[in-house]
């Protein structure tokens, strides 16, 4: 059940360059989270009305805290970013449907570009199968270590080769003959796409979770969408990100 | 102590209170209902229909402004037979008004989508002539004296519900075109749609949706529906429907002194699932401290 | 490295920069003298000056509303001669342009100042068909398309200076007033002016202003202001200023893009008396950022 | 010379039921200031663009602060009343023509009402000759010692009675029978206009400070006006209270 209340905010500090790291402790929305949803933050300043769409990274339910990882990108990430500690911030979550942990008992393959990768720690450390990671950024990596804990392989790719492979994660997964039964992914749309169409020539499963501007967050206001098909239809229709989605199966979105 | 009595009456139609969603903004309700009792709302007013399917805008769709946003949806619906349904069902199950936002690309269209309802258990029927983000029809017909009163005139054969025109703030003249629906048959008014704007990303050098233009709506453009329920309360006898940034009670409570009988709450939702029934409570709350038994007493008893 | 050009041309003249004030909200400067450099601003545009002196309207004349406000002066002014002796010499003093906004309540009354200031040293006429403050004429010029071509016309023939046409936002179709402007005469067009608002004390039960509606202005009326710029840069060849609650350097590159020459500061000025020349840094800046040399790259240059 | 500055505060805390007294921190803001001038603070939070005149209550330039009494009233004065110790404020100041100290050589009646009385006690310490002084309040009074430290009377009505005389500060002039050579007021408009007429039938000259809805502060923008009449014209014209004023002279003022 989707909560919508104050939490109060245990950490907010920067891990890499524009990089933020922010705890909320909350015993309701640690009891429903769950990988690949989001929560919506809001910035109660008068000017910024619409949420922060920002993804759960990582879930304490013992502690009843949430982790969240953003980037400081415009205005309203830039004011999150400047939130004191003990301060308290309105939240609506969890929202969105997740990955569907189930289908990574076999050998899975997790695929994170940039802000794309912090969603990907919790479904990591859930996955009951085998799990091989490739995290891309352009520069500056981060959750690097958080996610050697849990998977078996992370490969690590930069853009101006900084650390690990020079070039992006697509590269890295061709030049391993990376092998698997399940993907997910969430990163930059070029890279979903890439993955997407890597996955099909492989024919393997695949979820990728999208980004879109929002509005609700809930799938009342429909300005969230994306080109979506049943599988083989050539009829789309346009689905909601924030409730269809974020994640998708391989098959389902369709790219421009 | 004997409660205030918060009912009101639109088209012959009793609400329970004054409290509406504004089309668009709350779906069929069916997402807000996991944070507000939907039986505590006069009336949901959902999401434009039309005939068939439509497919809406690419996206982005939104874009934030200050104090308000830009949408440029477009109408995406399934279309009346997809909606009569799913969701007339399941707002049946809830003990408030169904009143059903149209939409078509010419009258004909709107005509048919008002036949289709005309017997199906809804309570009103709101026709948008006023949506900004349809190239063709649509916003025209808003903007347009003699198409106003032209597509409420034939809207209004087919339709066996009391009918609310919605009305564009695009115009230079409110007062006429809101004369001009009451001449076709309007039993009410919804005011107003959104204004049309746009914004740009300027790192990117490009509108920020990909419709270019879009729809404000919020707390932004306030100012300017308070005054043209104002100016249209002055004219017209039937009741008003005001909307346009209500966030608080005490913005209801400023519609009906301005001459609305209800008003809608659109974008307030999207920053807080629960500002219906919170605003309710803030009339109430308005209510209480000023002594005042009947909500009637607030509506259009401003002093000039 | 050389310095990035901000030099604008409009109507002929050679602004430093596209940086200038709106009318009505700076004074003839002299206030905001004590804390900006006048010399580094393109151009002040005075505050409306009609031919005798107008008293202008009531208090309260200003209500706050959601990121805007609400003013209702009425064009309060000492008239074409008390300007003519005090302000422009004052102006003079510094080296930047001097814009006079001209106010009326009949075509005559508009030509008679624009005659006076013909021979009068300064720079450009703005003619105001656009304040939703004064009952008779203004607004009612800049909402109807032949009147707008009209007035336009006939202060044409009587100013030497070029001559810019302020619109009202308030109407269906910007274009059309912006064509019938041009048509008239125009050298270049302003816009936007206020959008007619309103705002009520609900303790009170009473409007806030005297006059019960007023102009608003601010960050709230943007989008829409951008959305006209836009339109209007799409339909006519003269050179456009922008204006409409640009609070930032990066407002006014969003207005530049949308295709404004230059741009004017209003309300921006009351939160902040350095908002000028803050905006002006703020362009600097993102030229400097992009590696812009001329700030003509900027405008209308928008992807769509 | 006008300041538009940030300004530490150190002080802000509730003095009377629903009054505050904020202390700022500035060389400039108490070198410059003066009694009867005031200062606009902002609120810069996007929602409320407008600034709130507050008058200039006490300043100490050697501590380098000035002292503001505000009573909230509204949305904006709610705001101020939250802002915290050592946080900055965004200060315009000091604005306005403030009263004319010189001619309070003889005997002084000082007269305030209600949130009227604060921008009197700098008056009354920086006045040279006798200064009796009449404070009016609905209940809850404030800063009535203050004023005692500085003057040679101090009268008090309260209209609930709960101190003082129960009534308004002009029945307590009256009864007092009280005389002088100079008056300054500062309060509700009712109350000005009866002090003027007083002042007119006692043939005593004075200066009152008025209030109005301000936009810029520094009379560019016209908003603020009052009607006002040289002596004796009939032709009066709207002047500004945040430049002309806020204090005029008794004949100036036209009441409607
Ligand atoms: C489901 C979902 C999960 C996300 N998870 C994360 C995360 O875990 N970490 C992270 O750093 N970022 C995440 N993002 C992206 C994040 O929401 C945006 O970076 C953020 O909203 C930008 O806000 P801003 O005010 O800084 O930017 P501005 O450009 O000032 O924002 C203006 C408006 O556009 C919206 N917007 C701008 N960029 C985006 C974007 N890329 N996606 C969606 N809305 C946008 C804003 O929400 C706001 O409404 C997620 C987005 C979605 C949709
Ligand atoms: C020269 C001057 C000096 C003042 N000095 C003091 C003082 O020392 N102490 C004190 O308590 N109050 C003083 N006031 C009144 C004070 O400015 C208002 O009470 C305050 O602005 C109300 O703001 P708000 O946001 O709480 O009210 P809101 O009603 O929410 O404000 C809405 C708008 O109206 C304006 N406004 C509302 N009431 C007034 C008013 N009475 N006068 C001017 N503007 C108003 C606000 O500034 C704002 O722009 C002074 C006013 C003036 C003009
Ligand atoms: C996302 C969105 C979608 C909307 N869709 C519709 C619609 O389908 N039909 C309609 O008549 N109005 C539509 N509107 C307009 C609202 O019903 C309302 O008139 C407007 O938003 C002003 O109210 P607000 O400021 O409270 O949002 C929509 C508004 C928004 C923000
Ligand atoms: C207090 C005030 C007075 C104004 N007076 C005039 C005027 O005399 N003539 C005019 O053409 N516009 C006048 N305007 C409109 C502004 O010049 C400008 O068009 C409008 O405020 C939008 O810009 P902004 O949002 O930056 O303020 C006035 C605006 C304000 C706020
Ligand atoms: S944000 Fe409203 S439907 Fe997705
Ligand atoms: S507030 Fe602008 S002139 Fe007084």
């Amino acid at each position: 059940m989707k909560k919508n209340l104050k939490a109060r905010i245990t950490t907010n500090h920067e891990i890499a360059p524009g990089i933020y790291e922010m705890i909320i402790l909350s015993k309701e929305l640690s009891l429903e989270g769950f990988p690949g949803k989001f929560v919506n933050l809001y910035l109660e300043d008068g000017k910024h009305l619409l949420p922060r769409p920002i993804s759960i990274c990582e879930i304490n339910a013992k502690e009843q805290v949430l982790r969240l990882i953003y980037a400081v990108l415009g205005k309203g990430t830039k004011k999150l970013s400047m939130m004191k500690e003990n301060q308290e911030i309105h939240v609506l979550g969890p929202l969105g449907n997740g990955f569907t942990v189930e289908k990574g008992t076999g050998k899975n393959i997790v695929i994170g570009g940039g802000v794309g990768v912090p969603p990907l720690l919790e479904l990591v450390k859930q996955l009951e199968g085998a799990t091989d990671v490739y995290l891309g950024f352009r520069c500056n990596p981060f959750l690097v270590e958080d996610f050697k804990k849990y998977a078996d392989n992370v490969y690590l790719a930069t853009e101006d080769g900084s650390e690990g492979h020079k070039g992006n994660v697509l590269e890295l997964l061709k030049l391993q003959n990376q092998e698997g039964d399940m993907i997910y992914s969430c990163g930059p749309k070029p890279m979903l796409k890439a993955v997407s169409e890597w996955a099909k020539n492989h024919n393997i499963d695949a979820e990728l979770s999208l980004e879109e501007r929002m509005a609700c967050g809930i799938g009342a206001c429909l300005v969230c969408t994306c080109k979506a098909a049943e599988t083989g239809d050539e009829d789309w229709e346009y689905k909601r990100v924030c409730k269809d989605g974020p994640v998708f199966s391989r098959d389902e979105v369709m790219w421009e | 102590m004997m409660r205030p009595s918060l009912k009101v009456n639109i088209g012959g139609i009793e609400l329970e209170n004054p409290i509406m969603t504004a089309s668009g903004t709350f779906g069929s309700g069916k997402e807000y209902g996991d944070f507000v009792d939907l039986n505590r709302l006069g009336a949901v007013v959902v999401k434009g229909v039309s005939s068939v399917a439509w497919k809406g805008n690419p996206t982005p769709r939104v874009a934030e402004t200050h104090g308000g946003m830009l949408n440029s949806v477009g109408l995406q619906n399934p279309g009346v037979e997809e909606f009569i349904k799913k969701d007339i069902p399941f707002l049946r199950g809830y003990d408030t008004k169904i009143i059903v936002n149209i939409a078509g690309k010419t009258v004909e269209e709107y005509c048919a989508v008002a036949e289709r309802l005309s017997k199906e258990d809804v309570d009103m029927i709101e026709l948008n002539i006023s949506c900004p983000n349809v190239k063709e029809g649509g916003v025209s017909f808003g903007t347009n004296r003699d198409m106003a009163e032209y597509v409420t005139r034939e809207v209004k054969k087919y339709t066996k519900q009391p009918l609310i025109v919605k009305l564009s703030p695009n115009v230079t003249d409110i007062v006429e075109i809101a004369k001009a629906a009451v001449d076709g048959g309007a039993d009410a008014l919804s005011l107003i749609n959104t204004l049309t704007g746009m914004a740009i990303d300027i790192h990117k050098r490009k509108p920020i949706l990909a419709n270019v233009v879009g729809g404000l709506s919020g707390p932004a453009i306030k100012p300017v529906a308070v005054r043209m329920v104002y100016q249209v309360a002055q004219a017209v006898k039937v009741p008003i429907i005001g909307m346009g940034g209500i966030m608080t009670g005490e913005d209801a409570v400023e519609f009906m002194l301005a001459g609305a009988t209800a008003v809608a709450v659109g974008t307030a939702n999207f920053m807080n699932p629960t500002a219906t029934t919170d605003i309710l409570e803030g009339i109430e709350k308005y209510m209480s401290q000023y002594k005042i038994k009947d909500i009637k007493e607030i509506q259009g008893s401003l002093m000039i």
